[in-house]
């Protein structure tokens, strides 16, 4: 069974040293078919390895060798399979693949095709890593990983300004949640003595709550990060200057989830801090309608689709804030599905508009690109929640949950922004497939996807459609490690009005999309309408200044920070200190060497004013030491 | 008034005051040397003074050193006094300020 | 031979630089290479007949110096400074190797070997005198590197190094001379054998005076801020090889002294400054990563990143336990390896276009795809990613100082964001965006002599950053011993839970040999 | 009516005078030859004073077997006083003078070689050193003094050049002037105890208790102020820096040493016992000197461009760092005093010598002095050799490890911590801080710098002949390898140190 692991695990590392062996060479297909290749492998091994976590119920456990060790500390690279983390490697093998075999569709005209399926492999073992580590340092490992491989990808296209401060943006604000995940990793090794997940969750409930809510907390910060939380969200939507491939990839299916597999991952932590859970799940229903909000609006295709991700993200905190981790980890599954589906079919169409991603620059491309059509509607009817796709089963789940634990707040929100979510896909469906051909007004002629990404994408599809059907069968599986906790309803009237009123509410919000944008007289926005106007709008555009703060005021702060701290301490402050020491030294004596005037008499009257000096010092205290009885009673006197 | 060791040595300090006054306000070389004459013959007056008030010989024996030693000194600066005079056509000691700093 | 293994290290580079003298001009690198090769397998020879598993001092030898006044010329090595002394062999030789056309190549390489010599000698040193005597001799081949072969600022720079540390020193050379002469008062005997010391228990209030002083001295050469301006002038204006030695081996001086004396000779002053030195690390940490961002040349920031980078290893010293040390200890040769790689990368581009400025630069990632490659990889190992080289040290380090202070390891661990801003700013300058400038389209390259340098330490930073057992495990022992003693002659209460206790029984032996 | 005095040969112990006399001898040998044969060549008159020196060494080699064996020796009517500290500052006069003498065979011809009067003043020179140092009768120190003292100012005058005339006539005045304070603080003394011994002195004031602690105190200034005078403490060390800059390299570098070891001498006997009585006033005073000088004088050289006149100034610091000895006064710091010196006139005379041998005979027009800091830019192009044995020395001087000085300066500040006096050894360790700000400055020229003229390595040489080179080689193998001697040497200074009773 080891031997599924290493090559689950390793199949992917093996690919990407492969792709960069032809880094430096031009273009070659082979770069991209041979890790596409051992990534269907590595999906394979997961696939076997599921199955056998599922039929037999065991979970497997390995070390590979030492990491570290010193004094106490002991980190070996360790690999566990259960249920949660098989979970995390089939959605991170299956979607990589596709997105794989997707890319060399995709990327097939760019001059750095090798290196980028050389970074996109070395993503899919950075992830592989972070799910199937038996410890947090491993977890970090994994975590480090992704991020530069995020990094690296997002900033693909490096000459692009645009494209490479936005993965510097990316991997510094992740660097600042890795600072909390850090903190959050001491914290658990001096506390528990260990790292390994196991043993230290073992530990944990006889520690105090203080610490155990702090701990909880720097672990949740590193998941803000990576899962794009607020406020630390402004980076994922600038990620989608990356190839749309990586957006599929890294910013909807697998990396940004890495949150909350952690925080599933963590669970009899935060099993122990159930006020950190509310406000994880409080933050993550924020996050949802915040998202959604900003989504609404926006003008770019990818965009809109990151702060989708955003939003179903918060979906997953707030289940998972509130216990309900298996529901957060399938939810999570299905969202990897038909979001990866839509951002493929983005890439279609951003194809096949030259990289124009306005929408409303696009209209009736149904027209020419039947499959992708298809493909994106289904999977925006996914993540709408329309019965029996998968998003319906895995996020009224989460209603569900917030329903009948009784956080009613929370619940409305969710179901609002449920009615958003309806509303920006169908936006974007309605704006790019139907109405008017407004592209040619630029003079675009948009063509179809090659067939053999319309295949690829196609598992995707199809999982888009049936993921809820397994829910019994994963259930069954996850809560041999997960708590069990069947979130139902108990009054069936209350149960059916629920599921039928969402249900309503959501095709109420499509249809009200539909209307709006398909109109025939739709026209590219010139920000003179009214609406663009209002205030609402404005704000919502301008991601309500959080960017802007961001730069104004953090960016530039810091900047201008460094620059007084480089000109003004370090220079002129510090250094001046002490070049002004030597300088004290050498200005003395420039100043005093007059005293050495070459002059006879003058040399003679320093040597006898030397010692009248001298002798007064002497007179005064032979003086002092005759009279010493007497100027002590002078002295008394005075009251010294 | 009896004149006592203590005149003598009043005396042999005015002396080296007024050496010293010398020493340090004259320009000219020779002027100085007189002045560093008298420096020290104003401390043979002690010697020889204190020598008598201890009624030991050693005070003296200093004296007629210090007497040797002024000799010889006169010695060595005038030789140089000329040589400098025979190159400068001066003694001044202001016109001897060619090392400074 | 091998029981004078040491001081075959510390003298054959010396001994061949003199004769060194005498080989033809074009020969010089040759000569160069073949003595720093043979110097390197030697150290090679070290690792493989050290004994990793003993924590006292191996390989010791003594010869009598001043016996009268208890100077006596000591050495021996541990798993402390044994990976060190490796670092400067492997350092000296891929220096050399790398050298490109330089003027005066052969002043220049009989140099280098005088200064490996000094460099082996302080790592080697157990005795104070002789441990200062290279310490301060140290200075004067870098002094001469940096002057003659250095850039427009090269005389201000260099006499302000060679001051500076110089005038730190002679504080260090007070205290070292007061800490005899306790052994004096407590013994009858003068001595200033490191081992020897290590068996006195010193008041409280006398271990704090002693533990200034020496700070003094070491700090300037770590640089500790505010004690640290003389580093950017040093590196701006250094040759590449002066650079990569100053930043790989030289800076460990004093971070390396700081474990070899400060801690076990004062363990209860080390707990009393703690905290200050802690907070002085962190600014050191975050106030010269910012200064870093601000910098236009590109040696500027790699120097500064090179002062935070040493402020995570003085906080890692300063936590007092085994896993900090450890890591600081790690974190040193890793350093070493990372900021000696990019001073030699920067040396690459500076070779083509005489210039460091970054605005120079931009998109050389189209025109140079192994250097961007390669620089890329040491940024990231410098900004700590794991499974680099560095991020073994720094975890271990800041690990280390969490168990002492919550809030300051937070405010430390800042280095990881503060070290990611400026050095993806800096990549972002040179190697992103389109080629602006004409004269940088057709820039050759890395070429093989290059690479002969670089991609030694591309492995190295890979391979012990996924496997640093071989060092963790060896200097593990090491470290330990010292912590027990800490822990055995602390005095105070706080220094006594500040240090934890191993229960582990000393190899006291070693101390025992110094007699 | 004197009454006979009975005086037998032997209670004159006549034996110890034999070192004094020697050079007397040797002069007057000297004198005679000129007087029967003028115009012999130089090197005649060097070889003989190297032999004269060489026989005056083996006396005091005997003599300090004599010493080892039978501790202090008084003797001609107990004026002459042979302890440890006679002995070893005699060695370090002499053996210093045989390092100078063969300085005189230059290359180059210079007016004052070519007199034998020279050499017979120098050696008349050497008898006033040394009987200013085997004495503790004030008389004697005064006769010594003033003898060698004229002896030298003659010898600087001879150079021949106005510089040296200036600076002979600067120091001669100032000398005069130090004589009478010297005279004077010796008659109050005398006034007070009725003696000119320092032990009788010495005797009867700790016998009354120190009861005119002012007279004591102002004889103490005069005594200061001539000592600091031949000492160059500040402020009595504005001759300093002008006669050495007036005189011959060779002759500032033995200036630097020899009057100054013997002045220590005097120093040492006059001024230890005071502060062992718990004189406080001197400590402060002697104290607040040896600051003032270390530290001035290292200012002052920072500024200078003339490495001569820097060379000066650094001489009269590192005189100061060594006057802290005596504030001490322990046995070690006694003792390093000597060990320092030793190491000292190696390193020191090295570095005049190189001066020395790049001299040329006359001032090239575009230079302001003979040994300005310009001429030496970029000298390790023209002669790498000269330049690099130059850095040793500076090197050696700012105290670098493992070279000569820089054991005599470890020794001396842990002579001042053992002796509390921790604040003095910092300031000390910051003083040598400073210095190596002018040593450095040199390095800085003769390794950094481009050449200001384009000159070709013989001018680095022009002096140079093969006894310069020796001496040269001498001073710098005594530099490198004063680790392998310090040991003997401070085992053998510390025991006539201690014998001694210091």
């Amino acid at each position: 069974m080891e031997l599924f692991l290493y090559t689950a695990l390793f199949s992917p590392l093996v690919g990407s040293l492969f792709a960069a062996l032809f880094g430096a060479s031009p273009k070659t297909k082979i770069a991209g078919i041979v890790p596409s290749i051992l990534l269907g492998v590595s999906f394979l091994s997961s696939f076997i390895l599921l199955i056998l976590v599922m039929v037999t119920g065991h979970t497997i456990h390995v070390e590979m060798m030492t990491w570290m060790a010193t004094g106490d500390l002991y980190i070996p690279f360790g690999f566990v399979v259960d249920q949660v983390s098989v979970t995390m490697m089939i959605v991170v093998t299956l979607v990589s693949t596709v997105v794989h075999v997707y890319a060399i569709g995709y990327m097939e005209h760019d001059k750095g095709f090798n290196r980028f399926f050389s970074y996109l492999s070395a993503f899919v073992f950075s992830m592989m890593i972070l799910v199937m580590s038996d410890n947090f340092a491993g977890l970090f490992i994994g975590w480090e990983g992704v991020g530069l491989c995020s990094w690296l990808l997002i900033g693909f296209w490096y000459h692009k300004e645009s494209a490479s401060w936005a993965a510097n943006e990316a991997f510094i604000m992740n660097r600042i949640a890795d600072l909390g995940m850090l903190i959050g990793i001491f914290m658990i090794y001096w506390n528990t003595g260990t790292l390994q997940y196991k043993e230290a969750f073992a530990v944990m409930p006889s520690l105090e709550h203080d610490v155990l809510t702090w701990m909880g907390i720097f672990l949740f910060i590193g998941a803000m990060g990576k899962s794009a939380q607020f406020p630390l969200h402004t980076w994922l939507a600038d990620a989608m200057e990356g190839p749309t491939p990586v957006s599929a990839l890294i910013h909807a299916a697998t990396m940004v989830t890495a949150g909350v597999y952690l925080v599933v991952r963590a669970h009899p932590l935060y099993d122990l801090i159930p006020n950190v859970g509310l406000f994880i799940a409080s933050l993550g229903a924020f996050v949802a309608l915040f998202a959604a909000s900003m989504a609404l609006v926006n003008r770019d295709m990818k965009r809109v689709i990151a702060y989708s991700t955003l939003s179903q993200l918060g979906y997953m905190f707030a289940a998972a804030g509130l216990g309900a981790y298996w529901v957060a980890l399938f939810h999570l599954m299905a969202h990897a599905f038909f979001k990866a589906l839509l951002f493929l079919g983005a890439g279609n169409v951003m194809h096949a508009m030259h990289d124009e991603l306005d929408p409303f620059k696009m209209g009736g491309l149904r027209k020419v690109m039947k499959g992708t059509f298809v493909m994106m509607t289904v999977a925006s009817v996914a993540l709408a929640g329309i019965f029996p796709l998968a998003g319906f089963f895995s996020k009224d789940l989460i209603l569900e949950v917030a329903f009948v634990e009784q956080h009613y707040i929370i619940y409305t929100v969710l179901l609002f922004t449920a009615g958003l979510t309806a509303f920006y896909s169908f936006r974007l469906v309605a704006l790019i497939f139907h109405g008017e051909d407004r592209y040619k007004l630029f003079g675009i002629h948009p063509h179809e996807a090659y067939k053999f990404m319309l295949v690829a994408m196609s598992p995707l599809l199809i999982l888009a459609i049936i993921a809820g059907s397994l829910k019994l069968s994963y259930f069954e599986m996850i809560t041999k490690l997960l708590p069990i906790i069947e979130y139902h309803v108990h009054h069936p009237a209350v149960y059916w009005t629920m599921i039928i009123g969402t249900q309503l509410f959501v095709i109420t919000a499509i249809a009200y999309a539909y209307k709006k944008y398909t109109r025939k007289d739709i026209k590219v926005p010139d920000g003179t309408s009214k609406m663009e106007n209002s205030f609402v709008y404005k704000l919502l555009i301008n991601q309500y200044y959080i960017p802007y703060f961001y730069e104004t005021y953090i960016i530039k702060a810091y900047r201008d920070l460094s620059e007084v701290f480089w000109i003004k301490v370090d220079q002129k402050i510090v250094d001046a200190t002490v070049d002004g020491i030597a300088n004290v030294f050498y200005q003395t004596g420039e100043k005093t060497r007059v005293m050495q005037s070459g002059n006879l008499s003058t040399m003679l009257k320093w040597m006898v004013a030397g010692t009248v000096v001298l002798l007064s010092l002497a007179v005064v205290f032979g003086l002092a030491a005759r009279h010493s009885g007497e100027i002590k009673m002078f002295l008394s006197g005075l009251g010294v | 008034m009896e004149i006592g060791l203590n005149h003598y040595l009043v005396l042999s300090t005015i002396l080296f005051a007024i050496g010293l006054v010398g020493v340090m306000r004259r320009k000219n070389l020779l002027m100085l040397f007189f002045a560093t004459e008298i420096l020290l013959n104003s401390v043979n007056i002690s010697f020889a003074a204190i020598s008598h008030y201890y009624g030991d010989l050693t005070g003296q024996m200093f004296a007629f050193f210090v007497i040797a030693i002024a000799a010889s000194e006169v010695a060595v600066g005038l030789g140089l006094l000329i040589v400098w005079h025979k190159k400068h056509n001066n003694i001044d000691l202001d016109s001897m300020s060619t090392m400074r700093g | 031979m091998l029981d004078h293994i040491l001081s075959i290290l510390i003298f054959f580079p010396a001994l061949a630089a003199m004769l060194g003298f005498v080989v033809n001009k074009d020969s010089m690198r040759s000569y160069g290479i073949a003595v720093a090769t043979i110097e390197f397998f030697l150290a090679l020879w070290l690792w493989f007949a050290f004994d990793g598993n003993v924590s006292g001092m191996q390989f010791m030898e003594q010869v009598a110096l001043v016996p009268t006044f208890g100077i006596n010329y000591i050495v021996g090595v541990d798993g402390i400074s044994l990976f060190i002394i490796i670092l400067a062999a492997f350092f000296t030789m891929i220096g050399i190797a790398s050298l490109g056309e330089t003027k005066d190549i052969k002043n220049m390489i009989i140099t280098l070997l005088f200064l490996q010599m000094t460099m082996v000698g302080v790592f080697a040193a157990l005795d104070a005198i002789v441990f200062y005597v290279f310490w301060e001799l140290s200075l004067v081949p870098m002094l001469y590197i940096i002057g003659a072969w250095g850039g427009p600022l090269r005389i201000y720079a260099s006499v302000k190094f060679f001051l500076y540390t110089f005038a730190g020193s002679l504080v260090m050379l007070v205290g070292m001379l007061f800490m005899a002469y306790f052994y004096y008062q407590a013994t009858g005997q003068w001595s200033f054998a490191i081992l020897d010391w290590y068996r006195l228990i010193l008041p409280e209030s006398f271990q704090i005076w002693l533990f200034v002083a020496f700070f003094i001295g070491f700090a300037i050469k770590v640089p500790m801020f505010p004690f640290h301006t003389w580093l950017p002038y040093a590196h701006g204006q250094a040759p590449t090889i002066g650079s990569v030695i100053l930043a790989a081996i030289l800076l460990k001086m004093g971070t390396y002294a700081f474990i070899r004396f400060s801690l076990p000779l004062f363990p209860d002053a080390s707990v009393y400054f703690m905290y200050p030195i802690a907070v002085l690390a962190i600014i050191m940490i975050i106030y010269t990563a910012m200064v870093a961002y601000a910098q236009k040349d590109i040696k500027q920031v790699v120097a500064y990143s090179s002062v935070s980078h040493m402020g995570v290893i003085i906080l890692g010293t300063f936590a007092l336990n085994v896993e900090g040390i450890t890591g600081s200890i790690f974190l040193m040769i890793a350093h070493g390896v990372v900021s000696g790689a990019l001073f030699f990368l920067v040396g690459v581009i500076y070779d083509r276009r005489h210039t460091k400025l970054m605005s120079e630069f931009g998109g050389l990632a189209h025109v140079m795809p192994r250097y961007a490659t390669i620089f890329g990889l040491m940024l990231m190992a410098a900004v700590g990613l794991p499974l680099t080289i560095n991020f073994v040290g720094e975890f271990l380090s800041l690990l280390g100082f969490y168990k002492q202070s919550h809030i300051l390891t937070l405010l430390a661990g800042i280095a990881i964001i503060v070290g990611a801003i400026y050095m993806l700013a800096a990549y972002k300058k040179m190697f992103f965006g389109e080629v602006t400038k004409e004269e940088n389209r057709n820039l050759p390259d890395v070429n093989k002599r290059e690479l002969l340098a670089l991609i030694p330490l591309v492995i190295i930073t890979v391979w012990l950053g996924i496997y640093p057992k071989p060092l963790l495990g060896t200097i593990n022992t090491s470290v330990e011993s010292v912590v027990q003693l800490m822990h055995e002659k602390a005095l105070s209460e706080e220094a006594k839970t500040r240090i934890p206790s191993l229960n582990i029984l000393i190899n006291k032996t070693s101390a025992k040999e110094a007699h | 009516m004197l009454s006979p005095v009975n005086v037998s040969i032997e209670s004159l112990n006549l034996m110890t005078l034999v070192p004094m006399l020697i050079p007397i001898i040797g002069a007057l040998l000297i004198i005679v030859i000129d007087l029967f044969n003028s115009d012999q060549h130089k090197s005649l008159y060097v070889m003989l004073v190297l032999l004269v020196l060489g026989v005056d060494f083996v006396a005091l080699m005997d003599s300090a077997g004599v010493f080892e064996k039978n501790g202090t020796v008084m003797g001609v009517f107990d004026v002459m006083l042979i302890d440890g500290l006679a002995i070893l500052s005699q060695f370090i006069i002499v053996g210093a003078s045989m390092l100078f003498i063969p300085l005189a065979l230059t290359h180059k011809r210079f007016h004052e070689f070519s007199y034998p009067e020279f050499f017979a003043l120098f050696l008349f020179m050497i008898a006033g050193f040394q009987f200013m140092v085997a004495t503790d009768n004030l008389i004697l120190i005064f006769v010594g003094l003033e003898t060698a003292s004229l002896a030298l100012y003659t010898l600087i005058a001879m150079h021949n050049r106005d510089k040296s005339f200036e600076a002979a006539v600067k120091y001669f005045t100032m000398g005069a002037l130090a004589a009478g304070f010297f005279s004077f603080g010796s008659m109050i003394f005398y006034a007070l105890t009725g003696s000119v011994e320092i032990n009788q002195i010495a005797a009867v004031l700790s016998a009354n208790n120190y009861e005119d602690i002012a007279f004591v105190l102002i004889g103490v200034v005069f005594l200061l102020a001539s000592l600091g005078f031949k000492l160059s403490m500040v402020p009595f060390h504005t001759w300093t820096p002008d006669v050495y800059e007036g005189s011959s390299a060779a002759l500032a570098g033995y200036m630097s040493i020899v009057p100054k070891i013997a002045a220590f001498v005097v120093a040492m006997r006059l001024f230890e016992f005071l502060i062992h009585s718990g004189v406080v006033w001197l400590e402060v005073i002697l104290y607040m000197g040896v600051v003032l000088t270390m530290t001035m004088a290292n200012i002052w050289a920072l500024v200078q461009t003339d490495v001569k006149r820097m060379l000066a100034y650094s001489s009269i610091s590192h005189a100061g760092f060594v006057m802290a000895a005596i504030l001490i006064g322990t046995t070690q710091s006694n003792s390093a005093l000597f060990l320092y010196w030793i190491l000292f006139s190696f390193t020191n005379l090295g570095s005049f010598s190189m001066l020395w041998i790049s001299r040329q005979k006359n001032l090239p027009a575009h230079q302001q002095s003979d040994h300005s800091y310009d001429k030496f830019a970029g000298m390790v192009k023209a002669s790498p050799v000269a330049a690099t044995i130059m850095a040793l020395f500076m090197l050696s001087l700012a105290g670098v490890p493992p070279f000569a000085l820089f054991w005599g300066k470890m020794y001396m500040i842990s002579s001042a911590i053992t002796g509390g006096y921790t604040v003095l050894a910092l300031i000390m360790a910051l003083n040598s801080a400073i210095a190596g700000y002018y040593y450095l400055k040199l390095i800085v020229y003769m390794f950094m710098k481009e050449p200001v003229v384009e000159y070709d390595g013989r001018v680095f040489s022009a002096n140079a002949t093969l006894p310069l080179k020796t001496i040269i080689g001498v001073a710098a193998i005594g530099t490198i390898f004063a680790f392998l001697a310090v040991n003997q040497l401070l085992d053998f200074i510390t025991v006539f140190v201690y014998n001694s009773g210091y």
